[in-house]
């Protein structure tokens, strides 16, 4: 608990390989010095943005791949996600109004709230006009 | 493959009982969907969730229940969630549900909501 | 114009092939006694029963198939839509209130209702356990 | 393939202009879904509909902006539709929307709506 972790895992966009993702960082959050009521806070915010990426990056078409990988030590736990789907960033989407949504019967758009509301960091970045990089830390420990 | 089960039971007093038992993500949301939206064209707007199997949910899962209810409430009913775990509990506070959504702790108590 | 008219199409249940479905009805309806003002909606009203039957009786799996029979006469217009999915019957949706569906941001649920304001009959029938027949009759001339 | 085409315009009024042009059906409607949502989920509620190229519209079409209009309202905005070819009107009026939703038929007047 709480060793150095550098692990990686790439599934392409179909939205049932979801569980496979949430089991691969389950695992590592295990395996990691982020706090047990912490663990499945992490395990959404992750899931949210690979769901996204499945669901909206490659516009339809599937076999698209998607990587994640976890680096971790007592300072940090970082998730970089990459896929070569359309750009998007995340930085553009507007906060919530979460009872206008209740009262419009919204059923979408709270993805990229959720993951900021979890994670301390939501950086994207877009690599070498073909790779798409969204990076999620969750501060640990001093660092917090 | 870990998946989403739902059982639908419709009651002589008007209410219908659903569970939802594993893992309502981006995967499995519309299944969950297509069962509301089957009972709400059927007339039945009384709807009481029952969460105590239900092991995830993501913002996908969440915002099935943000659609329905207020269909349910437009129709002279309402969407009750019985008994979610702690896990999925959590998600509705981080998403600042549990004030929007009615929340029991028994049938009991559904069946007295909407008395 | 009004001659008697025996025809049928299959499709299967992509949604793509709804396109197909409407050309074929528009041809029928031009050919047949329908009035000019009325051939729109009847194509609407076949295009709400077979796309439900796209989206619903086949639960997901693609290559259902789908037929469309139209018999025409100087006295009626009448379609009739064959499936092998889930059994169906329409007469069990209860008609939707607009505003409220309005005010509460529902998406669906007003097929049924449009293919009723349309259409003189809207009958089910399953037949033999292994198919849904939806029977949908515009009456014409003195019988309307 | 007859489809569904929609061009989306920001203007510097805070207004945004689409037109959908072609064939608004169950096939083609979660595009013009998608492309909504994502002008809400970027804070863009107010939002024109230019209808005088679409040549035809299905319940599943209709939903879209009935799903639409409430979000965009709750967020100080809302959907006006400008120009419906009468095909389009006519599945508008059969289903009630045409006395909910906001029709206009010029550009000057969907600007002056909002005003
Ligand atoms: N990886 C991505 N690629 C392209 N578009 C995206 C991506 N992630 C999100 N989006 C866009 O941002 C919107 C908001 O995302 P989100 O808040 O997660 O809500 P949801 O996915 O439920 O709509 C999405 O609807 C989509 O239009
Ligand atoms: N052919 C069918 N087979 C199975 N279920 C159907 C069929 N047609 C309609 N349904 C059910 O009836 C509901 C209401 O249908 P409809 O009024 O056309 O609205 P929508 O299809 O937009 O939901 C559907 O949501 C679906 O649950």
């Amino acid at each position: 608990m709480g060793a150095a972790i550098h692990r990686e895992i790439c599934v392409t966009n179909e939205t049932e390989n979801l569980h496979k993702v949430r089991e691969f960082v389950s695992a590592a959050v295990q395996d990691s010095a982020v706090p047990r009521e912490e663990q499945n806070k992490v395990i959404l915010a992750v899931d949210e943005a690979v769901a996204n990426v499945m669901e909206h990056a490659y516009e339809g078409t599937l076999g698209g791949s998607i990587r994640v990988r976890i680096e971790s030590d007592e300072r940090r736990f970082e998730v970089l996600i990459r896929d070569h789907g359309r750009r998007f960033d995340p930085g553009r989407i507007v906060d919530p109004d979460i009872e206008a949504h209740v009262r419009a019967g919204r059923k979408n758009g709270l993805g990229v709230f959720l993951m900021r509301q979890i994670m301390d960091k939501v950086d994207y970045d877009f690599r070498d006009e073909a790779e798409n990089r969204l990076t999620l830390v969750k501060f640990l420990g001093a660092d917090r | 493959m870990p998946d989403l089960n739902i059982t639908c039971e419709p009651r002589g007093d008007g209410l219908t009982f659903l569970t939802a038992e594993g893992f309502l993500d981006a995967h499995t949301f519309e299944k969950m969907e297509k069962t509301i939206n089957a009972l709400f064209d059927e007339g039945k707007y009384k709807l009481v969730v029952g969460l105590e199997k239900l092991d995830y949910i993501s913002s996908a899962g969440a915002g099935v229940f943000i659609g329905a209810i207020g269909v349910a409430q437009e129709n002279n009913g309402n969407l009750v969630l019985l008994n979610p775990t702690p896990n999925v509990k959590e998600v509705f506070d981080l998403l600042g549900l549990t004030q929007i959504f009615p929340i029991v702790g028994s049938e009991a108590e559904a069946t007295a909501f909407f008395g």
